[in-house]
Parts: C-alpha cells; structure tokens; sequence
C-alpha cells in the first residue's frame, strides 16, 4: 500500500517542514490545529486541515484520540509526529499502528526501551559502547550507591529514571550533600513523573555535546550520517548546532558512528534516530541517551550531507523497502544551526509572545530558514517559543560564520523580543571561533556580559534621529485626527505629502 | 540653532535633536553638529523607517514599549525616549512636573500562572532583584525589578493566574 | 592596499547580492540610487547610500560621472558593477582604474575585445574553440557574402557587429530574402548603436545554450566550474537555467572547459566570466560569445560547487594573489534557477509594475532566493521586471524538479502578476522533466496553450467562496464607515468581533 | 435553502453562494450542495484570507482589478466577479440593468510611450488582436484586445507617452 496522506501531529516550524518534504513528492497532507493556531503556517500550507481542541497541548496536540480522529477523518494513511510532543510516546506510536496507519517513526519498543534510561543503559553497555560511568540500576540503597559513587568520584549527577527536561536531576558537588540531595530529587521525580526512581551519573566537566545522526533501514541495518557538535546550550536546551564539530577527525568520526550503529542496530531501531554522546577533555566519548525521533537540529545534517531526512523517513516508513541515499566521503562543507527563540535576552530571556509586525528572513548563498511564522502572524503564549531555525552553510567553517554574522543582522523581526542579537555576540567570541566550546560556554559567557556593547556613534546620533521623527510623526497623526474629522486621515496625508514631493513615500527632514 | 528641538534619550544618555532646513538639503543639528539627512517610511505600518544620516544608511524598526520606544537595528534593539521642546515648555509653564512620579508598576509581560512572590509588602529591592517567578510558555520565568525602591504594593499571589500586562507590584 | 569599501553601481536583486557578500567578508558597501529607488531594498541593507540621480537610466545607473563623484564622496575603494547598465562598458572599467579605484571586473581591454563580435571571433578561431560557421568579418560586399552564406547553408542569422539585446538581427530563411533582410538589419543596427556593420552566422536549428562558467586569476590562469544549461528562453532572455546540463557528460564537460579557459586565456582574461555556446543535436559545440561579467544565472553555478562567485571576484581584485577555490570533482547534486519577473502571462506577458501588497518567499532545504524587493515595497517601471530568482537544489535533477514545484507554489506574491505560474507549467512538461530541451521549447509552448488547464472542482468552489467573502466583507466595511462614523471603524470592529469569537481573528461563516 | 445568496463568476462560471448557519457548526450552500466551512483573514491587509472548506485548506491572496477580484492561489491567478442577489433584486426592481453597457474603456496597464497604434477609428477587432504597442520597462509591449466589437474611439498617437490607467481606445 503506498501512503498518499501524511497527518502532521505537530505545530510550527517542525510541521512546516515535515508538509514541506510532502509537497516536494507530492504527498497530501494533514494539519491538525489547536484554537490558539487557527492561522498558524502550516495551517495555511497543508492540504486539508483540523480543528482538535482548545490550546492547551492535552486537549489539543497532546490529545492521542482526538489525533487519531482527525487521521480517520480525512482519511490519512499515515502520521508524522515531529520532535516533541507524542513523538516519543511509545503509546502513540502503538496506537498508530494498530489504527492500522503507517508511523513515521522507530517501532513503540525501541521507543519504550530507549525512553527508560536504566535499560538503556543497560543495553548500551552490554554491546561495549563506552557510557558514562554510573549506577547500573536504579537506587535501592542510597548509602551503598554513595560507597559506589565515590569510587567514580565526586561530582556526581543524580538523574531520575523516567526524567527529561531537567526535572528529578540535582548535581551532587560533594558526599556530605548525597542523602539531601537524593531525597528531594526523588522527590520532584515522583511529582513530575509519578516515577520517583533515581540512578547516578559521573558529572563531566565542561563536555562537549555530540551526537550522531543515524537512519535504520527496514532490514534492521542503521547508518550513520556524521555528527554535530551541539554544545551552546542554555538551562539544558541547544541553543547553537554545528556539524561537523571541530574536535572529531575522520577516526573519531569513525568510532562514534559505530557505536552510534552498534546501539540503533542493538534496539531494533527503523528510522531517523539520534545518539547522544557526551566528550572529555581527551576526547573520550560515552553514549547519553538516544533520541528516537526527528532532532530540531536535523538541518546541519541535510546541509553537510545533501540528504533529506524527512523524506529519508517517508522513504523507510513507506514499506517497499529502502536503499540508504548517496553520501559524499566527508562532510561537504560546514553547517550552523541558530534556534529564534521569542525571548527578551535583555529581561533575563522572558518569553515574548505577540504579533509579528515586522518579519523577513534572510537570503543568500547557503542559508536556509525553517519557521512556523509569518509577517502579521502570531507567536502564541501557549508553546515553545521556537520561532525560527537559521541555517548556513559555508564551504568551511569560517565562511560559515561570515555568512552567519550577514544573515542574523539580515534577519528583521518586529513586535516580539528575540535572541537573535544573543547569537551575533556567541559567535564573535573567540572561544567560538576557535571552536573551543563546553557546555558550559553559553551560561558562563551571559555571566560575564550584560550585553551592552558600546553604540558606535553614528549609529547612536540615527537611533536619536529615527526615535524623534517616529515621535513627531505620532504627535502629528494624533493632532491630525482629532483635528480634520476624516475617516483615515493618514492615508489620504500620506498621498497629498506624496504628491508634494513626487515620490510616493519619500521624505526629507525639514 | 534654529527654534526648538526634541531632547532624545538613546538607552539613557541624552541628545537634543533639531530639524532645520527644507527640501534637497535637508540639515538635523545633533548635540550641535549637523548632518546632511533624508529618511523614508517604508510601509505603511510606520513601523519601518530608514535614515540616512551623512551618507549612511540605517533601517531601523520601531515599536511602542509602555511609555518608551523600542528601536531595532541588524538584530539589535535600543530603547528610546522623546520629549518635545515645545511640549516641556508649555508643562513647565503650567507647572505640570516632568519627571517621573517615583512610582513604577510592574507588569505581568506575558499571560501566565505565578508560581511564587518573591518579595513582601515594604520590602527594599534593588535593581535586577527577582520578584516574581511567572510560568509561561512551558517555562518558569523570572520577573526581575526595573528600578531600586520599596514594594509599596503586592497585587498577586502564588497559584493566580495573570493577563499580560496585569499589574503584579508596586515599586516607589 | 586592502579592500575596505565597495560602491555597488547597480540596482535590485544584484545589488543586493553583492552586499550581501560584502557584509559575509566585512566589507562596507555603498549603494547608489535613483529617484525611483528610494527605499529599495539595496538601500536599506548598505552601509552608505547616496542618490544619484533620476530614474532615467542614463541619469542615473549608466552615467559614469555621478557614480565616480559618489564613490569619491564615500571614499569607497572598489567598485562593483553588477550585471547590465555598465558591466560591459570599457570606458566605465578604465575610468575606474584611472580613478584610482579597484574594479571589480574583468581588464577594459578584455570587455573591448569580446564585445567587439567580428574581433572575438577571430581570435578564437584563431585558438582552435569552434565557432559557429559564418563570416570572418563584417560584410562589405552583401552579393559576395551570399555565395558564401550559401555554402554553409541557409536559414542565415544577421548580426550586427556592435549588437546586443537581439537589435539589428534578422533570420534569413532563404537566399532571395539576403539583401532586403540585410539593409533593414543594418539601418536597425545603425539607429541602434551608432554602428551598421553587419555580419553572419549559420543559424543552428533547435540548438541548445550552454555556458561555462569560468574564473581567471591574476597570473593570466584561468579555470573552468562547470557549465549551466540555459536553453529555456523567452524572446532570447533567459528564464529557466540548470547546472549540470542534462547533455554534458565528464568528457564533453572537461572538452567543453578547456575551450572556455582557452578563449579566456587569450584575450587576457581576468575575473569572473562565462563562455556561451550553441550544442547542436550531435552534441557538438561551437563558440556563441562571452560575457565579460557576473551572469543573472551564476547561483545554479554557486550550488553545485559550494564556491560563491562574488567573493571570489572580489579575492581576484583584491590583488594579493588569489588561490583558485576548492571545488568537488564533479557538480554536487543538480540546481535550477527561476527568472521570477514582474509580468503577466495571462496579459501577453505585459509587466506589471505595483506595490508588493504580499511578498513571501519559499523556504526548506535547497531552496534560495535572490531578490532586491520586500512586501510594501515598490517594483517600479522605470527597469527590468526581474524581481527575484529562485534557486532549488538537489542531490539529483528529480529531486531539484520535485523541491521546486514545491518552492513555486510557496512563492507568494500579490499586488503584481509574475512569471511564478509559467515556470510551474514548464517543469511539468515531459520534454522538461526528460531533459530534452532547445531553445525553441519555450516559444513553442507558449503558442500551443492558453494556460487555462481545467480548474479541480473542490479549487472552484473554495475560489468562489473566497471571492464572495471578500465581496461581502468590502461591502460590510464600506456600510459601517458611512453609518459609524468613527475615525477607525474597521478595527474597532475587527476587535470587537474577536472578542466575540474568543479568538482573534478567527470567523466562521454566518 | 436558506435567504438569499450570492451570484459568483469565476473564470467565466457562474456559481450560486449561500452561507448557512452559524457557530462551530457553519456551513456553505455552493449550487446547491453544502459544505463545512470556516476561514479567517490572516492579517490586516484583508487580502490574504484562509479558507477551510470540507476539510481542504485553501490559502488565497485577493485583490481589485478593475471591477472583477484577482484570486491567487498556489501561484496561479483566477478571476472572480461577485453579485449579491439582494442587491441585483433591488436594481432589478428599479430597472437599474445589470447587465454589461457594450462599452470597454482598453487601458494602458502600465506608464510607457505609445510606439504604434495597430487599428484605426471604426475598425472590428477580434479578441486577442494586437491593438496598440507600449514601451515600457525596457521592452515593447503588446496591447490586445479583451473582446471583440469596433473600435469606437482612438485616444492615443504614435510617440504619446501615457499613464498607467489611461484609456488607449474603446471597444464597443
């Protein structure tokens, strides 16, 4: 049976790319839609489009009956879930299936087995690929795993079983601290999760986060499509992704797709699917954890591959077998992810949701934008604030970063706050040029500045300018309207100073 | 200098701005030097206006922000303030003060759930001090104090759900 | 001396590509502008702008007094001609040079020779390239030209000597048409250039246009990045242009290279340039001429090589020595350019100049767009109706096909007709998609369709559903602004109607 | 079927539209079979309107030309021509016709400089036959007529420049 309908169980720039790759072979897709995304993007590019419920993700995205309702409805043969929200549910992925629908995406089991982090742990090791040195189970005894732990020495990161997005974890930087610490992360795991099991994990200091992007073919043989380097993050989240990473050479590379291969093939896994390693010092790597779904990061990859992932995932889901895409010998190039968030880095990152007055991307050779927004559009309270992902390539890593400077100063957003000047100053330090960046790069560095450069002089004297010819233009159209009585005294103004000049819109100060 | 001006705060340091001359030749006087300038308003939204200013070029995006603007330049954004000459005048005259009350309200900047009060009634802040933490978009945000002073008044409480732009305290 | 400022002497879309990459390298960019370009998007993205006159062309783009009085009042270091107005013109080159200034172009004595027609053919017959048979000088005696005209054999092309832009050539069908087609050609050619000299080339039936893309160093080496098909054409512009050729295979590529490098070498070629050639059906290929500039068409050529072209124009002025680019042994993947002009083809093609009430480009991996407008932008009369270029590449021509059908229809222009719709019926055409195009595909299609393919019957019901919710809504709004009376009813209404539907925005039908 | 409704042409034919209902459930009467529907207008231009109908998405950019409305959709244009029945019922009543006068104003759709003018005072054209040719944005531009008929008046010479808008001939 060839699938013909894709619903897309996601929102924003993620179900714009995925409705993308359907139009580019020619699938019809679905949108679903929360009441907060009635004018959403992908609303507006899908081919049909549903309504499933009030903003709230559980009544809406997160609602599995309502999705799958909306799939039978508009008769999708199949469903792409994006990252985030159920993509990882392996409840999801059974239901889709048994639904008798196709899923894009891992199998429920390798979902389930890689979302426990104790079995996967336990997998890992069991195949030989380094982890990073740990509990192998889940704490029974808080005394005995202090006696083990300082074996492994001290800090130590105790993380829950079921954990995600920080929730349950708690850096323990000495013993004394180790029963406190334990009991109020247990704690906050079972509130978070209903889950209060706890494991523990040696603490690295300053790695680096690399991970490596795999796809498994439907014969159960995984390949690996090179690393990227995502160690820029802020409060556990990627905030810069790059690939290739300027510390893996083509035997590294080697190393780490392998045991990156040994894990997908060892958990069954079919699909795009990313390995997460953390990096010392030396160059060691230990397995984190597997994302078994579509990375926000899977850009860089495309770029420096020339592949497209998700019509890599069409391809494999689609069930006639799959022949793995043509990859050049070496990365081609060099490729810089920059997640847009609608944050306020000068109010301590505060979310910034409202209309978009003003929006335009940037262009050019090797830069790419992937986004859910458009000018006049929204940027709802209610989700993530991941507006937009820039994407450049460069022909090295330096070219990169020049074509990256132009297109974040290019890239114009009016009427919410956003982190895009956050990203010109990261990738100005010369820790970032010279690719020497942990992850804890991008907290220290927004220590260390308040973010206020100096204001060139010229550009201070035109900021005044344009402040006070905004303001007098106000103070006019205000007097203007009380006084004339017209309807739309601005615009026929407009035309008459038009007019007066001989150029519509041109103006001279005066 | 030709008449009355504007005095143009530009992220707090002060510039008086007068426009002088017509057509062609256009001249504005900035803290007394003068400067060959045209501009064009790019839309109209009024939102996007670009200056050049002796020869150079900048397009700039501007928004209202409370009683201030909001400027943006290459990804960058700068705060504003006008005052009209002419205005201050006429205030001053009617003995109408200029500077500011002492009094600030601090504003929910988004809609979401207060998780806690940081501060009490009475209390003395400073500049940068956490006050309320606001979850909001999947995350837990701080709301920080503008401005030094004593909480003079505390709307909120842990658990209630706020409008963006509700008041959540008082600073004098 | 280093390079620091560059004047752009051009408008639109090349004027915005150029400072792109000026900003991607760190160099400052003076635009230049006409009365009519006022808030062009150039204008907005350089770091100088100065006007230079009205928007009569020759008042303003193609008078070589104000740009140089520009480029010394900015103290700019470099110029940058662009493609068109005065990238061709050696007196301009040489005036820059005598000006103290770097020019960004290849040596006046190289544009003297290659536009000299008669001139640049002899030399390169002299060097062995093919030519297109014909006369190897202009013709001063018709009758003795025609007996040799008929040994190469008819239909005959007139060309004048000084010509350009398809002014002053005639097809001559057969011999008893030679002498009338050759006095009217001629008095065409004098009127146009100052200039009547005529001469002739056999006129190839169904011929493809290929191009080779060359760069040549300033130690006089030369080196060839491949070719682009652009056998798509209009009125003898170009529309549609691909690289690679569907037709060049490696030998014919690196035969084809070597004769381009060859003609550059000869006439002291440095810079950018390309070498166009005509292909006959037996794949062989004879020299056409050669532009002395960057081409409109030079991204397919940055796509499928990684190199951006305008930056390594300004590395071989800068005059420190130039190392050619790295390039991959063969084209990486398949790019595709679309001419988006500023026409209606339901209306013959007439231009359409406007407001751009909507403009948004399309995204997703491989997809580019060169432009010089932006929505609330204007696309004024006064130039060419070239507003923007789409650039789709593909690991393979299928895949590039298959991202833009996808690309085309995410182009969203409104205010203006475009081209948009012609080029996604083009590459749905078998003879396209098979490769097998001449440069009389175009015109024949043209001819052979109304554009009216059949409208799918769920379109005509949501096309007369929206037009009557316009309808509806204008006569709603024109009701209340009489009756009301408000300075702003239209908003108010709007908000008063969101507050009803709880959502901003959001209707449904009553 | 519920009221009255709207006569609504595009590309040449014509469909009968009559919105039902209201709330969640609203629906649209389109010759004579219904639809589930909604839509919302994107932004405030009020050019760019979505349309939900039956489930397909449809995303249009609508705007004026003359007296008709262009619709773009995924690229393509199509002409649409809206009667509201009401209305036409009225002038029907007052013996207001509505039906085309015979007169067609052919307009120069951009500015540019008369170069020939193809037909002469009195001459049947048929639709689709050259009229007048324009220069403008460097290039010579064919005129053609909308329809066929006579050419009733002639308001251009050879060598004329003209503006975008001005009547060139009419048609009747």
């Amino acid at each position: 049976m060839k699938m013909k309908r894709v619903l897309v169980a996601n929102r924003g720039e993620i179900a714009v790319r995925v409705i993308r790759a359907c139009r580019r072979i020619r699938l019809e897709s679905v949108a679903v839609f929360s009441e907060a995304d009635r004018a959403a993007l992908p609303v507006r590019m899908a081919d049909f489009a549903c309504l499933i419920g009030p903003a709230a993700p559980g009544e809406s995205y997160l609602n599995i009956d309502r999705i799958i309702a909306a799939a039978h409805r508009y008769k999708a043969d199949a469903i792409h879930p994006g990252y985030g929200f159920l993509s990882e549910n392996p409840v999801f992925a059974a239901r889709v299936v048994d639904e008798g629908l196709t899923w894009i995406g891992p199998p429920a089991e390798a979902i389930s087995l890689m979302g426990d982090k104790i079995a996967a742990r336990r997998l890992i090791t069991k195949q030989g690929v380094p982890i990073v040195p740990g509990s192998d189970g889940p704490i029974t005894d808080p005394a005995a795993a202090l006696a083990e732990a300082q074996k492994a020495g001290f800090p130590i990161l105790l993380k829950a079983v079921a954990g995600g997005g920080g929730k349950g974890m708690r850096l323990v930087e000495k013993p004394e601290d180790w029963i406190a610490s334990f009991e109020a992360a247990a704690r906050e795991a079972e509130r978070a999760f209903g889950d209060g099991r706890m494991y523990w994990e040696k603490y690295l200091q300053q790695p680096r986060h690399i991970e490596i992007q795999i796809l498994g073919g439907p014969d159960g043989k995984a390949i690996s499509l090179g690393e990227r380097e995502c160690s820029i993050q802020r409060r556990h989240q990627k905030v810069i992704e790059e690939s290739p990473s300027t510390v893996v050479d083509p035997d590294m590379r080697a190393r780490m797709s392998q045991a990156a291969v040994t894990a997908a093939q060892g958990c069954g896994y079919i699909g795009a699917g990313t390995v997460e390693f953390l990096v010392d010092r030396d160059r060691n790597f230990y397995f984190l954890e597997m994302n078994t779904r579509l990375q926000v990061e899977h850009p860089v990859t495309e770029a420096v591959t020339g592949c497209d992932l998700v019509i890599e995932q069409f391809r494999i889901a689609g069930g006639n077998g799959w022949t793995p895409p043509p990859l050049p010998p070496e990365p081609f190039g060099h490729a810089i992810e920059f997640r847009i968030y609608a944050e306020d880095p000068q109010n301590n990152f505060l979310p910034s949701p409202g209309t978009l007055s003003v929006y335009r991307e940037p262009q050019g050779p090797g830069v790419r934008v992937d986004s859910g927004v458009y000018q006049g559009g929204e940027v709802p309270v209610h989700y993530d604030p991941l507006i937009a992902k820039l994407v450049v390539w460069g022909r090295d890593r330096t070219e990169a970063i020049g074509r990256a400077q132009a297109a974040l100063e290019e890239f114009a957003v009016g009427g919410v706050a956003t982190t895009i000047d956050v990203h010109r100053r990261v990738i100005a330090h010369p820790e970032f040029v010279n690719g020497n960046t942990t992850t804890d790069f991008l907290p220290r560095y927004l220590a260390s500045t308040d973010g206020d450069a100096p204001i060139d002089a010229d550009l201070r004297r035109a900021l005044a300018v344009a402040a006070t010819l905004y303001t007098r233009r106000q103070t006019e159209r205000r007097s203007r309207t009380v006084g004339s009585g017209s309807a739309s005294p601005e615009r026929s103004d407009w035309l008459a100073a038009a007019r007066r000049e001989g150029v519509r819109r041109w103006s001279v100060l005066n | 200098m030709v008449g009355k001006g504007y005095l143009t705060e530009i992220e707090s340091e002060r510039h008086r701005v007068v426009f002088n001359g017509n057509g062609a030749g256009a001249e504005v006087s900035i803290d007394g030097d003068s400067f060959e300038a045209s501009h064009v308003w790019l839309d109209e939204s009024g939102q996007n206006l670009l200056v050049l200013l002796g020869g150079r070029s900048f397009d700039f995006r501007i928004e209202e922000e409370d009683d201030r603007l909001m400027l943006t330049y290459n990804g960058r954004r700068y705060r504003g303030l006008v005052t009209d000459e002419h205005l201050a005048d006429l205030k001053r005259r009617a003995g109408i003060s200029d500077t500011p009350t002492g009094r600030t309200a601090v504003k929910a900047p988004m809609p979401g759930l207060v998780v806690k009060v940081l501060v009490a009634l009475g209390e003395e802040v400073t500049k940068g001090q956490r006050l309320v933490v606001l979850e909001a978009m999947k995350m837990e945000n701080d709301v920080k104090a503008p401005r030094p002073g004593r909480v003079t008044n505390v709307a909120v409480d842990a658990g209630q759900p706020v409008n963006g732009g509700a008041e959540l305290l008082v600073i004098e």
